[in-house]
């Protein structure tokens, strides 16, 4: 690469991060949101880790990339799934009505 | 047993502590209706108990009173990786309390015969564990088996008072638990640091141990949470109060008889012996606080309306007596403390005996309820008059010669410390023979005290043997005071030459 | 060997009459304390005339009692003169009591074993603190007469007001007890040991001893002879202590008899005699003996003159003459003061006792504004009665006027400014006594009766049983004086005494005795006709005028009828401040702020703990911002702290 | 390439898919017969843990040494046991199919694979492995709400903690250019290798391993999931992973960041202060049992951590036979909660329990032994397990951690004391169902071992010391 | 040059399409900007010289992911309207906290210094004159040959897990059985009747063949369903 420094990468990919986090705690809107979210922190997890691996000039980096691409469509699975059955239970997928269980 | 050379020839101390759990074995085994188990628990529990006694009278036979340090000694390995053993040992300050638990359980045994009528199985059971854990404790010469012990006292206590208590048993319950157990797990820090300082836990090299001052002092302070509390002394003292009233007769006789001999004990086994310098750097604090608690619980005594409750702050009096005893250093004052808990442990224990008679009779301990008892109860009236006079220390009876070789060994330290600690006797007669008044004097006003009957031909059996034991122990206390003569005039010598050394070293600092 | 009899026959009595009373019944009871007494009441005496006969003073050793390191005490009994007088008195005076209370009991309703091992059991009490050989053992005897004296005050348990005074007088004494205890382990501190052998010759050494208190430096001796003298005005009612005394009446007559004359109350005078090797090493302390107990005689004695009680007036009358004793003892006259101690044990025994049969044949009206003219219908208890107030009051020939003028003497012989002070209130003292005495005389026996017909129905002259012992005291209340002067203050009483009471160098006051001036040795004699002639204008020839006296001086009449008001001022600086205290002790001590710190941190921690949960809202979103924060804050911390 | 020091997980993987394929080919309900296998999987693959080999393998990405071992023993056993107490459970809560136990036998594969990683990327896959069968098993009643939500909770929770771990693996690569354990340990000994950057990324992977072990702040899924989740399922949590969460936290922080130990350890020594206290105060509120368990659990974590913060040999060791200790004592508390049934229905009360020692005299006193074990009371195991923790604390002059631990270890005994007070001291109640046998079984064997540990102490702190000792070589 | 600013671009689009699935109101468009994301961070990958993993990501991502997420979104069948839009009441102490984070982030990655002893330690060094792919096709199945079976593992507990979840067996649900299907006869199926003009079946008993199978017999259905196999 270099014409873009890792710096920037790593500035976007923080960001990213930020963005996702926020994504889970600040909204109050549906679950599948959050599932995005997390979607979005873990591309941020990549972008770092494929910045670094051009960075070091080193292939791990990019093969934890992969595998955390796996491992994040596996998630998306199990997410959604549990999502599906929630709302089959609750009939509805808003945030602050997942609230069963407290104190 | 890999090393077990003692002059009993097998390990007794190990069998006197752990015969109890096999008896509660065997009543765990028992099957059948409720009254079967019932009776059945009741006399293997009488009979477990009369073995380890007599075992224990044994011990007491054998016991070499000439020999100040530890005798019968067991070791195994235990925690090799830790230099932790299963230690045993007796010395003449711990054997006569391993016989006053040995005695005091048959008696409780006898005195719940038919207080205790619901899950009897389990009564019995819980308190032969609390007799392991009581011989178990004053026989470990390990710390960290000391610790155990010190604190597996707590689970059957807690079920005792909370299961056949009073109406108020659970806050009783859970009040002696927390405050027992915060006390205890700053000593298990205390303990931990002195087994990280001297690289071991076995308590008679220990004793021998020099700690730097400055650690000294915060281990006597962590120590002196968990023993202060046990005694207990002012003014972690209110547990005890609630947790008498509370537990039934046999539960309040155990925890007067022995366990709040249990914190005097680790002040003699821990404090002094192995933190001489700190001991006497915190030896007025202890003053003041005893001197405090003799004044001030006999006063709260005074004002007690509940039988049970004066006892128990009488005690927290006499213990302060004990406590006294313990800090003066010399001989007179450690082996009156050691004596005033054993009259302790008889009278006290017996005190309790008394009042759980009358609660058996009419089922309630307030004293503005009886009067003039001594009328159709001469037998019992007899018997609480013993009592009553030996907890206020009349000479003859055990009661007295602690408490005086207590003041004569405070005089030794200050004339203020022996006339305080002293206020004892004034205040104890007067709490005492009040209570006495309304309960025992005066005329019979209330219908259903008319027709109550004396003493059965079990209780005289429960009280024959107590009576005794309260005349020799003020007729002949040589008897006693022979067992710790050595002991004790071993830690006193040690205790001076580790104070000289230290003021020597000092010297040479400057 | 009769000696240990004549110890410890009246504890086998006791035990007898006390475990198997119930089984071999009331008569077996009192047959076996009496016979225990007879017993001890032979061998006492015996003991004694072997020793004066020329037998040599020894120790009985019965075996070890307590030890503890350098502490070491035995049980072991002392022969010596002090010791063999106090036990030949005690045990026959006490037997003489014994058979009296089979008469005075006899109408008792309740079992009648108890009292007898009660008595038994006091007078052994008694005799184990006169025959100690060590401080100790006389502690045992000394808290041991406590004890019986409880029991006996307290012996009608069903009267509040017997409870309340066996109750004071058990206290009261433990009050006193406790210097005494804390003055025995300074011996043990300065001497290292409580034995008389050990520490009487080690007393001249240890004289310039000091001792560090209030902050300034004492004489050790001097410290140990407050704190002893502090429990023997304890047990002796002096002045202060004195309060138990009078309620001590509550109990049965025979019982004031014991307490008043052989037992316990002595005890405080026997302790300054055996303590005399010690006492003589500190002259402040005795100072302060005097002064309490000339106060003590002349105190007791104003209050004795306006007491209605038969019984209270005794007692103030015994109380006085304890002062006597003490004031005796203070100057060094210790020999006087246990002569005094046994003259007054038989005409103070013989008052009591007469006065029970007089309670007796009036059915138990004790007060004497309800008697009079009943020497017509109790003669021989009027007699006796005289007899005794004749002893009293120092007339000549009867056993007092030998005592009472020895000491008279010898606080003007010691020739100390307190001395003085003693003897101008002995002297005042003496007057007082003749009048009350005879006050009581002349408003129980003589004059018009005031008494209930009905009760005068019923009166009747007390059994022989009880007559007996009354005879056989009035017999030693003429004769004892005359009898035994010369050998406790004649000019053999250092070979009578045989070393059992030291007199220090410079002590010479019993060899002055008889050089003291005629007007002393007459004063006594003079006041107690003028106190006799007092009582008789105004109880028999004007008996109008004590009430006009009493309204004329309306203040001081309550103030002394009151008994200086002791009572009331006990009452509202120790008792009520004491009640006061327990109870804010408990409810604001233990209940609030000792029980209320660990019980507050639980309100706490359960109120914390509901906060704390708060938090776990159930929220998602809540929580992924928990963790956010902690991040950011283990982040922080950790930039913070690199 | 030695792939035969993979063998236990291999083989255990093969046999959770043979399961599978048993259980989708067999027409009836398999999930009695699929659970035998698997529990037979974990019998063998527990073998072959004791006598595999030790060393590194797959390109040094795993690694079998003693550590391991003890870890992966700990979590198979976990692991059986709360297959056998659910057993019973699921079938008469209408939920027994036989994906559950295959699921398990995955999750735990993932967590042998955690306890072995010596690599940043295996560990970031064996945690995968594990969450993503726990999220399926937490939301396992998929018919009841609170199964669903707990599912739902834990997922979103953990993806964000997962997150957070692979962002802190990325810096850790990025700014020292390798993944391997062993590797970083060289590197960071020399000081200056030490960046910011990676630095903070420890401190993610700290973040995404302490939200495992369920320790403050991360905690906050665990009260909820707990009560959510199927009961089995909750022992499962709270064995396993938290065991293997707990090794992974040592190796990581004890080998590869050890020579940076005085920069983590403030944090973790917040974090265990924070637990212990939450532990302690939050539980004592609580009326549901299952709920309070998890403050427990918390809690205990925090005192385990105390021999991570200590960073010694003594204190690994401390932490290794103070999750053992733990680990069984959970196990058969839980063992109880499961016996809480009446008329088939479960119930999770405190108050449920009323009476209990009269209806059930020989569950209340188990239980009660167990209450005091967590209560660290002697001489059940839960005091050793304190005891250790504590020594090693003393021993690393970490007077704060031992002195706040020992005070909220009595808070804590508050409340299980006062569990036990309602079973013991309150009237009684009506009795629940007959406990099935396998029930019995787990609960008297784990009792046993809480009972009687003080007896024989010596094997598993001897082998604790073995397993601390690989840390320290 | 061209790089950089391409890179700005897609690295711009990329967060502004990240901020908006956090922020749009309809999860639609959430999912839609997601997608959008992903593009661009494939982008952002490529340019980076990780060919292969940029495919990968659209292809996995844009194509199986996204989707996913799309048709749950839309299977739910939320009514949109209702959800409440905005964000937590906390936002601003949240976005506060937030800001905080990225600064510590930035802050720490900024100053990014490789270690010296770095460049030894690397795993897998890139191989000089092979394509991406090659390189990566040359360890996964090698040194990484753990790792992927490990992924392996984890997607078929995925799949497990989505199966064991969301498969029921609803009385509405409608299963082809096939061997009913096959096995009937004209008898069952077929009903004739005579009916009256004028009238409906009702009137005169409705139809009686052929009974709906209100409730399916279990082995049947799981004779035919295999447990979710097909579906």
């Amino acid at each position: 690469m270099m014409d873009v420094g890792l710096g920037h990468y790593l500035v976007v990919s923080a960001i990213l991060l930020v963005l996702g986090i926020f994504g889970i705690f600040l909204n109050r809107k549906n679950v599948i949101v959050i599932l995005m979210s997390i979607e979005l922190i873990l591309l941020a997890v990549n972008l770092n880790f494929v910045a670094f691996s051009a960075a070091l000039n080193d292939l791990a980096g990019q093969v934890m990339a992969m595998l955390v691409l796996t491992v994040a469509a596996a998630e998306a699975a199990i997410g959604l799934a549990i999502v599906v059955i929630y709302f089959r239970n609750r009939g509805s997928i808003q945030v602050e009505d997942v609230n069963l269980m407290k104190g | 047993m890999n090393a077990v050379a003692n002059a009993a020839g097998f390990p007794i101390l190990s069998l006197i502590t752990w015969l109890p759990l096999v008896g509660c074995l065997v009543i765990m085994m028992v099957r059948g209706d409720e009254q079967t188990v019932a009776s059945n628990a009741r006399w293997t529990a009488l009979w477990t108990s009369l073995l380890v006694l007599v075992l224990s009278l044994v011990l007491w036979v054998k016991f070499d009173p000439s020999d100040g340090g530890f005798q019968f000694n067991e070791h195994v390995t235990w925690l090799p990786e830790y230099k932790v053993g299963y230690s045993m040992g007796v010395d003449g300050i711990s054997v006569l309390f391993v016989l006053l638990s040995t005695v005091l359980t048959p008696i409780c045994i006898l005195a719940s015969w038919e207080a205790i009528h619901t899950r009897v199985r389990e009564f019995m059971i819980s308190f032969l564990i609390l007799e392991t854990m009581m011989v178990g404790m004053f026989c470990a010469t390990d710390f960290v088996v000391f610790y155990m012990f010190f604190e597996g006292v707590l689970i059957p206590m807690y079920l005792i008072i909370g299961v056949w208590g009073g109406p108020r048993r659970v806050y009783a319950a859970v009040k002696f638990f927390l405050y027992t157990l915060t006390g205890s797990v700053l000593m298990l820090l205390a303990l931990i640091a002195m087994w990280v300082h001297a690289g071991t836990t076995d308590i008679p090299v220990l004793m021998h141990t020099m700690f730097p001052a400055g650690m000294q002092n915060w281990l006597f302070l962590a120590f002196f949470a968990s023993f202060a509390v046990k005694v207990p002394m002012w003014p972690v003292h209110t547990w005890l109060p609630d947790a008498h009233v509370e537990a039934p007769t046999a539960g309040s006789v155990i925890l007067a008889g022995v366990l709040l001999k249990m914190g005097a004990y680790g002040f003699l086994r821990f404090s002094v012996p192995m933190l001489p310098q700190a001991a006497a750097h915190f030896a007025p604090f202890m003053f003041t606080l005893s001197v405090v608690a003799v004044i001030y619980t006999s006063l709260v005594a005074l004002a007690q309306e509940d039988m049970k409750k004066l006892i128990a702050y009488s005690s927290v009096a006499h213990m302060g007596v004990v406590t006294i005893g313990i800090f003066t250093f010399n001989v007179q004052g450690i082996s009156g403390a050691l004596f005033q808990m054993l009259s302790h442990g008889v009278v006290s224990a017996a005190l309790f005996l008394v009042v759980g008679v009358v609660y058996d009779r009419i089922h309630t301990r307030e004293i503005a309820r009886y009067g003039g008892l001594a009328d159709r109860m001469p037998g019992y009236s007899l018997v609480f008059m013993l009592f009553m006079m030996a907890s206020i220390g009349l000479p003859g009876t055990a009661g007295f010669v602690g408490e005086f070789l207590v003041i004569i060994g405070s005089l030794q330290v200050n004339f203020w410390l022996a006339l305080l600690g002293g206020m004892g006797m004034i205040l104890g007669a007067a709490y005492m023979l009040y209570m006495y008044r309304r309960v025992i004097f005066g005329r019979i006003t209330k219908d259903d005290l008319r027709h109550i009957l004396d003493l059965s031909p079990r209780e005289w059996a429960v009280f024959a043997p107590l009576v005794v034991l309260t005349l020799w122990m003020g007729i002949y206390p040589s008897s006693f005071t022979s067992f710790f003569d050595a002991s004790v005039g071993a830690m006193v010598q040690q205790h001076t030459a580790a104070l000289a050394a230290t003021t020597k070293l000092a010297g040479i600092m400057h | 060997m009769l000696f240990g009899i004549a110890v410890f026959a009246p504890l086998a009595g006791a035990l007898v009459s006390g475990l198997l009373g119930k089984a071999i019944g009331d008569k077996g009871a009192m047959g076996a304390s009496v016979l225990g007494m007879v017993i001890a009441a032979i061998c006492g005496p015996v003991a004694f005339f072997q020793l004066t006969g020329g037998a040599d003073p020894a120790v009985l050793d019965l075996g070890s009692w307590i030890e503890s390191g350098r502490f070491h005490v035995d049980w072991a009994l002392r022969y010596d003169t002090l010791s063999a007088v106090m036990v030949a008195m005690v045990s026959f005076v006490s037997m003489l009591i014994h058979v009296y209370s089979i008469g005075y009991m006899g109408h008792e309703a309740r079992p009648r074993y108890r009292f007898f091992a009660y008595l038994s059991l006091f007078t052994f009490a008694m005799l184990m603190l006169v025959t100690a050989d060590n401080l100790t053992q006389l502690f045992f005897g000394w808290e041991g007469v406590g004890l019986c004296s409880y029991l006996l005050i307290g012996y009608w348990y069903d009267r509040p007001s017997a409870n309340a005074a066996a109750i004071k007088a058990f206290v009261v004494n433990r009050v006193a007890d406790l210097p005494f205890a804390v003055g025995l382990a300074l011996i043990f501190f300065k001497f290292g040991s409580v034995e008389f052998s050990t520490i009487f010759p080690a007393v001249a050494q240890h004289g310039a001893d000091t001792y560090s208190l209030f902050g300034s430096t004492f004489s050790a001796i001097e410290v140990i002879g407050f704190l002893l003298f502090i429990g023997a005005m304890g047990k002796s009612a002096q002045l202060g202590f004195h309060v138990w005394l009078p309620d001590a009446m509550e109990g049965p007559t025979p019982v004031s008899a014991l307490i008043h004359a052989a037992t316990m109350v002595t005890a405080g005078v026997f302790l300054m005699a055996r303590m005399s090797p010690l006492m003589e090493y500190a002259p402040y302390a005795l100072g302060f003996v005097t002064f309490v107990g000339a106060s003590t005689a002349l105190f007791a004695a104003t209050v004795g003159c306006c007491q209605t009680d038969i019984k209270r007036v005794i007692a103030y009358s015994t109380c006085s003459q304890l002062g006597y004793m003490f004031a005796a003892a203070g100057v060094g006259a210790y020999q006087a003061s246990v002569f005094h101690l046994i003259t007054h044990a038989f005409f103070k025994a013989l008052l009591f006792l007469s006065a029970g049969s007089v309670i007796h044949a009036m059915s138990d009206e004790q007060d004497m504004r309800k008697m009079g003219g009943l020497a017509k219908i109790i003669p021989i208890t009027c007699i006796v009665m005289w007899i005794g107030n004749l002893a009293l009051a120092g007339i000549p020939w009867f056993a007092g006027y030998y005592s009472k003028d020895a000491i008279i003497s010898a606080t003007y012989a010691a020739g100390t400014g307190i001395g003085m002070y003693a003897f101008i209130c002995t002297v005042l003292a003496a007057f007082l006594t003749a009048f009350y005495s005879w006050r009581l005389l002349f408003m129980t026996f003589h004059g018009t009766s005031r008494a209930d017909h009905h009760v005068l129905e019923h009166a009747h002259e007390s059994p022989w049983v009880m007559l007996g012992p009354l005879v056989v005291l009035a017999t030693g209340a003429v004769f004892a004086g005359w009898a035994l002067h010369g050998w406790f203050i004649g000019s053999d009483w250092p070979h009578f005494w045989n070393g059992a009471i030291f007199n220090g160098p410079h002590n010479q006051v019993i060899e002055h005795l008889e050089d003291v001036p005629g007007w002393v040795e007459l004063a006594p004699l003079v006041v107690g006709l003028l106190g006799i002639g007092v009582a008789y204008v105004m109880y028999i020839a004007n008996p109008l005028l004590p009430m006009r006296l009493a309204q004329q001086f309306g203040p001081i009449y309550r103030f002394v009828l009151n008994k200086w008001y002791f009572d009331e001022l006990y009452n509202v600086i120790f008792v009520q401040p004491a009640i006061r205290l327990a109870r804010l002790f408990w409810q604001v001590g233990d209940v609030t702020i000792i029980d209320g710190v660990p019980n507050g941190l639980a309100e706490l921690t359960s109120d914390g703990s509901r906060e704390v949960v708060k938090i776990q809202t159930g929220s998602l979103a809540v929580y992924a911002f928990a963790m956010l924060i902690g991040v950011v804050v283990l982040i922080g911390i950790f930039m913070l702290s690199r | 390439m030695n792939w035969t020091l993979a063998l236990p997980e291999i083989v255990l993987a093969c046999v959770g898919m043979a399961t599978l394929i048993f259980g989708v080919l067999r027409k009836q309900d398999s999930t009695l017969l699929c659970s035998m296998f698997v529990i037979g999987g974990f019998l063998i693959s527990g073998l072959l843990v004791l006598t595999r080999a030790n060393g590194f393998g797959f390109h040094g990405q795993f690694v079998a040494d003693p550590f391991s071992a003890f870890n992966q023993i700990l979590i198979i056993s976990g692991a059986t046991l709360s297959l056998i107490l659910a057993l019973d459970w699921n079938r008469s809560q209408g939920i027994a199919r036989f994906e559950f136990p295959v699921l398990m036998l995955f999750s735990t594969v993932g967590m042998m694979i955690m306890a072995g990683a010596s690599n940043l990327m295996t560990l970031y896959l064996g945690l995968e492995l594990m969450s993503l069968a726990l999220y399926v098993l937490a939301a396992f009643a998929r018919d009841d709400l609170r199964s669903s939500e707990a599912g739902l909770k834990y997922f979103v929770l953990s993806g964000l903690a997962s997150g957070l771990l692979l962002y802190g693996i990325s810096l850790v690569y990025g700014f020292s250019g390798t993944m391997d354990l062993g590797s970083l340990h060289e590197l960071l000994l020399k000081p200056e290798s030490a960046s910011p950057g990676l630095v903070v990324g420890i401190v993610f992977v700290l973040v995404g391993l302490a939200f495992k072990v369920s320790a403050v702040p991360f905690h906050m899924w665990t009260p909820d999931v707990y009560e959510g989740a199927p009961t089995p399922v909750t022992v499962f949590f709270a064995t396993g992973p938290k065991v293997a969460a707990m090794a992974l936290l040592l190796r990581v922080m004890g080998t590869s960041f050890a020579s940076l130990v005085g920069a983590w350890q403030i944090l973790v020594v917040i974090v265990s202060i924070a637990s212990m206290v939450l532990g302690a105060f939050a539980a004592i509120g609580q009326t549901n049992i299952k709920r309070l368990m998890a403050y427990s659990s918390i809690g205990h974590m925090g005192y385990a951590l105390i021999g991570l913060a200590v960073g010694t040999a003594s204190g690994i060791r401390g932490t290794l036979v103070y999750m053992v200790i733990y680990v069984f004592m959970t196990a058969g508390t839980f063992g109880c909660i499961l016996a809480m049934r009446r008329k088939g229905k479960a119930v999770e009360q405190i108050s449920d329990l009323a009476g209990l020692a009269t209806n059930d005299p020989a569950l209340a006193l188990v239980w009660a032994l167990f209450l005091f074990s967590l209560a660290g009371i002697p001489p059940m195991s839960g005091f050793f397990g304190k005891l250790y923790i504590f020594l090693a604390a003393v021993q690393g002059g970490l007077w704060t951690l031992a002195i706040i631990g020992v005070l909220t270890s009595v808070v804590g005994a508050f409340y299980y004391i006062r569990v036990i007070k309602v079973m013991y001291f309150d009237a009684a109640t009506e009795p629940f169902d007959a406990k099935p046998a396998s029930l019995s079984f787990v609960v008297a064997a784990t009792g046993l071992f809480t009972g009687f540990f003080f007896l024989f102490p010596a094997p598993i702190v001897a082998a604790a010391q073995a397993a601390a000792g690989v840390l320290f070589r | 040059m061209i790089t950089a600013i391409l890179f700005y671009i897609f690295a711009a689009i990329l967060l502004v399409s990240a901020a908006m699935v956090v922020s749009a109101r309809n999860p639609v468009h959430s999912v839609l900007f997601l997608i959008l994301a992903f593009f661009n961070a494939a982008a952002l990958f490529l340019i980076a010289g990780a060919e292969f993993l940029a495919m990968i990501l659209v292809i996995v991502y844009v194509g199986a992911v996204a989707v996913l997420f799309l048709f749950v979104v839309m299977m739910l069948d939320v009514d949109f309207a209702q959800l409440r839009g905005g964000i937590q009441r906390y936002w601003l102490v949240g976005a506060a906290v937030g800001t905080v984070l990225f600064i510590e982030l930035a802050a720490v990655v900024g100053g990014w210094t490789l270690a010296p002893a770095a460049v030894k330690l690397r795993m897998s060094p890139v191989p000089t004159g092979v394509s991406n792919t090659d390189a990566l096709g040359r360890i996964l199945y090698t040194d990484y040959v753990f790792l992927f079976q490990t992924a392996g593992l984890i997607l078929m507990v995925a799949m497990i897990g989505a199966i064991v979840l969301t498969l029921r067996d609803r009385k509405t649900s409608r299963h082809q059985n096939i061997r009913r299907q096959t096995e009937r006869t004209v008898a069952e199926t077929l009903e004739m009747m005579s009916v009256s003009l004028g009238a409906g079946t009702t009137q005169s008993g409705g139809y009686l063949l052929p009974k709906p199978p209100e409730v399916e017999p279990v082995e049947e259905h799981a004779d035919a369903g295999g447990h979710g196999h097909g579906h």
